[in-house]
């Protein structure tokens, strides 16, 4: 498990999760990631799947542990990429209606952001 | 029966990714489609998580133990441990429904199981354990698209 | 004592490779060296085909068991068959010796096993059964020349 | 398990062992490489293990006994990129011997061949 963490002007984050998140990974990853986001005040996370090979539940709980401590009320969360499997465990579990069916860089046009150094 | 095997290890979440690593070579000559393989991948993945966390807490001692049979294109499998079990089996079924919030854990699990796989039952005693069984069945290859060579 | 794991199998060749894959997946965690991995992987299935094809003439009903344990950086692991057994275990590990040079077996198993192990030893009795038990030390990560992002 | 074998104008036969050889493995290709032998009057076979990731001591039985089958007792058999590993192997068995440290290309030049087709 690795992952990618990037922050946009304006507030958005671009997680790039990389390799299997499983409940193992998450237990590795969280912390770094919660400290991560705390440097910047934000609008939106972007959680990019295209390199992500494996999700179980720990991924939902990861996903919205952070929606609830960093995006606020009027923020974003976007899900970008996830495998036809993954697709379906966001369906079931109520996060379906925030996946994107578009790329990063579109994602970002659309919540109006610029990436740095890109 | 075609084939036939047992695993278990100790309860350290390292397991969870062995355990995927062993289901999907066992399943390997059936050769499953990506999405196949991904499902059954998420219920062992589910499954074992729970022994390893709810069943035993991590404790590193508890012992899990996989069984799996393949017949013809099914495959039926069984997930146990010893571990403290459910009390309330119907409420731990529930969609969003844990008991470890604090941990992150989105209570999907069980729903989860049962979506992806053809049949699926739970057996939990409180003290006792839980051994959870499921089966799939996998499509025949010849109603596959495959490209290239084989 | 690190991890710990049981895999049984029926005796079947097809199960060689998935011991090898089960093995690889308990000791990714040591991130061995391709050559220690190789001569790991050559050991487990040295004793596991001898298992299938000797202990059980491949019946498709005998119990394969292997049992793993990982402390630090060293592996220990049993083999073991409930199979016909070996009566004349000195003869049995001379290199080139084979009951089986019909199958075109080497007789170079043990020889193989005993060289890319550390410590072997062998229990056998006729009728009884045989178990492999041998250990592996990985070198330390530090000591092994590494390329690009680890 | 794959296998493609080749033969060179004079008797020079060419197997390339792919994936992983096993007891398994040899059960399911012994049959198929010693029918395919059968077509020509051999005076070498050059095992190349270039591609094959794995090998235990059913390859030792696979090469003896074509050595045994088809090479005539003034023919020629080569073993060409075994692993360091295989290398062990092979000289345990008594067969480090035929392992040539060199190209498949070279190999025929040495053995006065002219690989057919190619
Ligand atoms: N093997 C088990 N041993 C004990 N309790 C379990 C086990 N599996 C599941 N449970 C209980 O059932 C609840 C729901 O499980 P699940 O749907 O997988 O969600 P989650 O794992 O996210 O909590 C768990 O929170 C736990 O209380
Ligand atoms: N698990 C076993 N059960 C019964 N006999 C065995 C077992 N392992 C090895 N043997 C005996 O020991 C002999 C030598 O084994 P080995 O050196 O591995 O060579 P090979 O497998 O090529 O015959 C075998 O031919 C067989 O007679």
């Amino acid at each position: 498990m690795k992952h990618q963490l990037l922050f946009v002007e304006d507030g958005i984050a671009i997680i790039r999760l990389r390799g299997e998140l499983d409940h193992h990974a998450t237990q590795l990853i969280r912390e770094e990631i919660s400290q991560s986001l705390y440097r910047g005040k934000l609008r939106a996370i972007i959680w990019n799947l295209q390199e992500l090979h494996f999700m179980d539940s720990s991924g939902i709980g990861l996903i919205l542990g952070r929606m609830r401590d960093f995006v606020p009320s009027n923020g974003q969360t976007v899900i970008l990429h996830p495998s036809e499997t993954m697709k379906k465990i966001f369906q079931y579990s109520g996060l379906g209606s925030y996946v994107w069916e578009t790329t990063e860089q579109e994602t970002i046009d659309a919540l109006g952001g610029i990436l740095n150094g890109q | 029966m075609d084939n036939e095997m047992t695993l278990s290890f100790i309860a350290i979440s390292e397991n969870e990714g062995l355990a995927r690593m062993v289901m999907t070579s066992f399943i390997a000559s059936l050769d499953p489609t990506i999405d196949e393989l991904a499902e059954f991948k998420t219920i062992v993945s589910e499954a074992v998580t729970n022994a390893i966390i709810h069943g035993y807490e991590e404790d590193a001692q508890g012992i899990v133990t996989i069984r799996a049979k393949r017949d013809g294109r099914k495959i039926t499998m069984t997930i146990s441990d010893e571990g403290r079990g459910i009390s309330d089996l119907e409420q731990a079924m529930e969609p969003l429904f844990t008991t470890k919030p604090e941990r992150e854990r989105s209570g999907m699990g069980f729903t989860i199981m049962e979506s992806f796989s053809d049949h699926l039952s739970v057996w939990s005693e409180p003290q006792k354990g839980t051994a959870i069984t499921f089966s799939k069945d996998f499509s025949p290859i010849h109603s596959k698209i495959t490209m290239g060579e084989r």
